[in-house]
């Protein structure tokens, strides 16, 4: 009976979360970030078998790409059926392959959402507020819980991982990981609510000048009125529909913004 | 305030330590997600030139502009990385000479646009060694694995992040005061940069939105934490527990018809297994 | 302020668009719903009589009383059509000549108690018009049909609304003054009118209720409005989200056993087709 | 195959939309609207029979009501079914008015709670904020927003209904749409509450002298501190009681209220 | 402020009345349940002292520290009785005499904890009469049950309560001002009191969070509710209703896949008997 | 047909109210409440026959423990199954005896959760409001509301109890009932939360002096602004964990704040 030793799967731990996009390309994104992190179990678990080394090297330099910190739990797993499969049972590379490629693509999408989402908005939300004045606190506050929430985070999910092995395709790809996934994302959109009515802030110079000189109607308190934040709302929404209903990429969001923005000037909208 | 050889080339170090594709600091973790962020940079940045103050007070205002960036599939829709080191570093130059925080995080602004060049033509040279790197594992070389995934990749990665930043902060600083001079806080381009600083949020929002919604109708989650932190004044960890109680009540509530028990249970192993 | 005969006219003619059957203003959608709102009379009342600032103060004040006013299968516990124009009118004419705001949402608060009495003659008088439809139909005379439909009942309908509030505003106009001088503000009458007007929006409220109310435990959903408005100070757009989203999980889980996914085919059909 | 054109459809949604109530009385309510508004797609479909024709608008006269602008969509499908009809399909009067009265009935109580009880509050709470100190912003937005969303909406629902023709039956009659009229009625109950404590405005004069002359116990104040606006709610929630408990008629319930007044007034209550 | 011998011993009998097992007061819902709370109690030794507003005040600021206390299977953690009597009285009479508030909750504290020796006391002795009430029932006798149940543990327990309540009141009143002088408001063991009382609702609390939650994850309710009334500054009606609207749906959404309409059913039939 | 007279069922309610726990120990609490309470019952049931008066005493001498308060229904219950049996149906000790012994935990738990969980200190919160500055009214409030309350309360659930008889098994113990016990316990963490936030308030004295003497870094405001009221809910947090996770007694729990707030005090925590 093989068994990777707890040591070096903290090294294929440590590997991964350092080196997961060390060499990134579009092409390749994490693949080669994984399939060396993977070095110290192979070693361990084919030492005796160059063929078998690079047979399983190749395997995981296919293409790879998951939110790396989040997606630690994927490691995980891979090295738990790695270990089975050196102890022979029966799990070819299809099988290995088809997990990492039915679990990076959930886990991509949950960890964006949580991870630079959620996690880093909130945690930075409170760390400018404790930087009023330019107080150090904020940015030490958020250097020790960033750090220490994910470091211990993303150890723990990669053993969780391992310990399941294939019990994971069930319980990631099953009816209730599908529920939980979308409890997930529910929390997302809500707190991502919360991120644009922070952060967002669009306002408007119109005034509409009414037979009184000293007091014009001011077009961004009425707007406020209707709604606090209406026009960042909006800007939002605007934003969102582009993107999801025509298609338009970030970059080219971006653009329109800035043509926006010129023109929003030009005309005494901002 | 003056910037040195050293300290600008300092400051390019941790630019380089703090890009998405840099491994050392326990990789994205500590340097993308940790020393990138504005709030930090401005920190670290303030702590080389030995004024935290100003360089927190500026990074704070950055840092807004780019709460909400996600990079799904290493797309950069904004570098984050050349505007918190480049971007605030001059921001902090122009608010020692006179200039307002508005006109820095404009600055920031514009050359966190500008600087996605440089992601992306990383993305670009590191094809190169990725197919080396190809070679190298089909030939069970691990020597060869190590050198284009960890050394030759990161060498040129480190140049374009030390060079440009050395190059524009130490050489460019005398120019600081031309900008501030050139475009005062009421002209035309500063209110467009400002203008758009309070719409750039939006698109890391929206990406996000678009990323965690499946039907259209699930944007009224959305709207209903806009709506509680706009209207309400709600601060954002209870906005995070009142979300984390409908999404607990969402799981508990679409269990479905299949045997309940049965169902329950799964949850039950799910919750303590993750 | 005095009232001419043309703007007394003119008031009539704008109460009979705005009531309730009348179909040039695209039927109930611009007159009752519209022009027959406290709030929008006051705004066409003020165009009329030249003072617009005053017309909308009071009418703001009238609307609230009758912001709930709900009139199920053309029952009209309060005739908010006459409260509209003849009491909006009688209103605004107590304000400028020195009555408080108070005791003329008083005066409307009892035109409209009073008006219902035009709106049942008029459901009774229509019955002849449709007898004569119905004959019509039968013999398929779209002539005889427009006019029993179109014509007579409208003619009837323009009569009960014009004159009244011609005969009121113009000739009564002068018994505004002295209406103020018999109650004043502390007087009983004007005291019970006030109390009666704090309270008649809640009979709107409560019929509201009662529809969307099918078990007595539902109320628990009119009271966490009614808490979050009275407590929190919530504005009612907010509210709207929160209810919306709260709307959004119960269609969602109250999905039956009936197998999962075709359940939610339906859901989705209908959310698409709706 | 006969075909309405879309130009007779519209006039069908124009016709009834104007003139929906326009001979309203209690025995017959929408009746003649509906009929009346059926004429020139009746005409259009049996243009060469008189005798088909006059069928079709008795089918039409029978008694019928409904919340006018939300019951749109009704009108849109029972031009769907007259068309199907009109080509032959197995659809006799029995169906035709089993469909409109079946739907009649909830789309008043829904079309209702939705109209007058949310829509039009909600926007008029709006319209009263921006009128502040008599600014015509307020009126202004108020007709705008209200003619423009019903105007829209109800030309949408009516199209709708006509693509859905007989399909409707299951759609507003099934499950799902049970659900949502369940949903509606939630998100009503809800914004019903907001209106009650925005608006009903009941305030105790009553105070309790106690031995200090300056600070008598203000009774109002008292019951706010219990619960905000306590006595605005029991008036509400006896008024519901009332009339859904004791089924006392609207009108005689505002009877109680004059005396509630009157009696309040006399003993000081008010 | 003196304490008469009447009245020491007529704060001894109330604190009897409110004792836990006390059945003069339809049992603990009129003692234990209502005028052993401090907020009443102050209120009661307030009407004996003459001081009713400095009894009320001391009442409300003891009452805050014991507002969860809940006694599961009769343990208690602290002896709500003695605080709100024993412990309330000395309050009193130490703010009368100059001491603060605070340092009156302290002491009151400091009883709670004593007083526990007498309700465990109590519960040890009880056994012997439990044991004589068993043989009476045995024999049918209910002269016996009733002597066992209702006069001898209750003489017992009157004792308990009245006897340390009058010496403590009447002998050490004396001392009072003595403590006060001992232990100024900043010294260490008023301090640590102080941090105590504050700390101390956390164990009812705590309880009771304990015994509403089966798992784990369920505690995010309780972060719910905590987060809404610290952070909003909700009051507990608000609440209340919010938590009753959750606690509705959840009946409704947890509808299990048993036949649709039984169900629900069986719950509207429940609702209506309970 | 033997039945308790509704005079007779008033007095064991009433007998039940007051004399509850009046002979309590931890070996018996409520058992003699209970037997003794059930005394006029039993009386009038089986009042020619002193075998079964014992017999009926005996089974309700068992051991017995609930929320006195809402656990009055299952007083009215045993009632309803006593007459029964005395008319003859075929229940027996065990029935009774397992009825009540299923009943009386979960009326434990939610009563506990309840009333003193949610009902006082809901009550208490009102009435603490309203006693500012010595105000008799807040006393006078929380007696008569409480008082009536549960006295109103407890006398519907007895007769409630006494009407259902058997019927309360499934009732109490089915599926339905189990959703409603754990819509209460919703309920009931809710309130709980909002309880700790109003009233546990644990406060640090700490500062972190920076350059500036005039301006040092107060550690409850940094930690305030992370999360109103953060200490109070850790140790909330605390005390819950020790007892739930680590079985630590309540009484433990409170020697350790004591511990907790005496060397807080020594190293200027507090
Ligand atoms: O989108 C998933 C993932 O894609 C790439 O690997 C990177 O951009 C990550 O930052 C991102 O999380
Ligand atoms: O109740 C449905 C409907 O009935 C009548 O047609 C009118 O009173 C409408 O205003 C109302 O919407
Ligand atoms: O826990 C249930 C119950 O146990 C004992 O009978 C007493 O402590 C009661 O106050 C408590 O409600």
């Amino acid at each position: 009976m093989k068994k990777i030793s707890k040591k070096t799967l903290s090294k294929v731990w440590f590997r991964w979360m350092c080196g997961n996009l060390s060499s990134m390309s579009f092409q390749w994104l994490a693949s080669f970030g994984f399939s060396d992190s993977m070095v110290p179990a192979i070693k361990e678990l084919y030492g005796d078998n160059k063929d078998e080394q690079i047979a399983a090297l190749q395997r995981h330099a296919a293409f790879y790409n998951t939110e790396p910190q989040l997606g630690c739990i994927i490691n995980g797993v891979v090295c738990g059926l790695e270990e089975e499969r050196a102890n022979g049972a029966d799990i070819d590379d299809e099988v290995i392959n088809g997990i990492k490629i039915g679990l990076m693509g959930p886990l991509a999408g949950i960890g964006d959402a949580m991870v630079p989402g959620m996690l880093v908005p909130l945690l930075l939300s409170i760390a400018i507020g404790l930087s009023n004045g330019g107080n150090v606190l904020g940015p030490i506050f958020y250097i020790i819980t960033y750090m220490a929430s994910v470091t211990i985070g993303t150890y723990y999910l990669f053993f969780k991982g391992y310990q399941l092995g294939t019990k994971s395709i069930d319980l990631i790809v099953g009816e209730a990981a599908q529920r939980i996934r979308e409890a997930f994302n529910l929390l997302g959109a809500i707190v991502v609510g919360g991120v644009g009515a922070s952060y967002v802030a669009v306002n408007t110079a119109l005034q509409i000048s009414t037979g009184n000189e000293e007091a014009p109607v001011i077009i961004n308190n009425v707007l406020n009125g209707i709604f606090p934040k209406l026009l960042s709302l909006v800007v939002v929404l605007f934003c969102w529909w582009l993107m999801s209903k025509k298609k338009v990429s970030a970059l080219k969001v971006m653009g329109i913004l800035v043509v926006i923005a010129i023109v929003g000037v030009s005309i005494g909208f901002f | 305030m003056e910037i040195g050889v050293f300290q600008a080339i300092l400051i390019g170090v941790l630019s380089y330590l703090g890009s998405l594709s840099c491994p050392w600091l326990l990789g994205l973790t500590g340097g993308w997600y940790t020393i990138s962020r504005p709030l930090i940079s401005g920190f670290l940045i303030g702590l080389v030139l030995g004024d935290v103050t100003t360089g927190i007070i500026v990074g704070v205002a950055v840092q807004v502009v780019f709460i909400a960036l996600v990079t799904p599939g290493g797309q950069m829709p904004q570098d984050l990385n050349s505007a918190a080191y480049i971007g605030v570093t001059l921001g902090i130059l122009m608010v020692k000479r006179g200039g307002t925080v508005e006109s820095a995080v404009s600055v920031a602004t514009a050359v966190g646009a500008i600087g996605t060049i440089f992601h992306n033509f990383m993305m670009f040279t590191n094809t190169f060694w990725n197919a080396a790197a190809t070679q190298a594992i089909k030939k069970g070389n691990y020597k060869g694995l190590f050198l284009n995934h960890w050394v030759l990749p990161q060498i040129v990665q480190a140049c374009y992040r030390i060079i440009p930043t050395f190059v524009v902060l130490y050489l460019g600083q005398s120019y600081a005061g031309d900008i501030i001079a050139m475009f005062p806080v009421d002209s035309f381009i500063m209110r467009a940069l400002t203008a758009l600083g309070g719409m750039l949020p939006a698109v890391g929002v929206a990406i996000l939105l678009k990323q965690v919604t499946k039907k259209d109708i699930d944007i009224i989650r959305f709207l209903l934490g806009f709506a509680l932190v706009a209207a309400l004044g709600m601060n954002m960890i209870t906005l995070a527990i009142i979300g984390a109680y409908f999404a607990y009540n969402h799981f508990v509530y679409t269990a479905q018809s299949i045997p309940a028990v049965a169902a329950g249970g799964m949850g039950d192993d799910l919750e303590e297994e993750l």
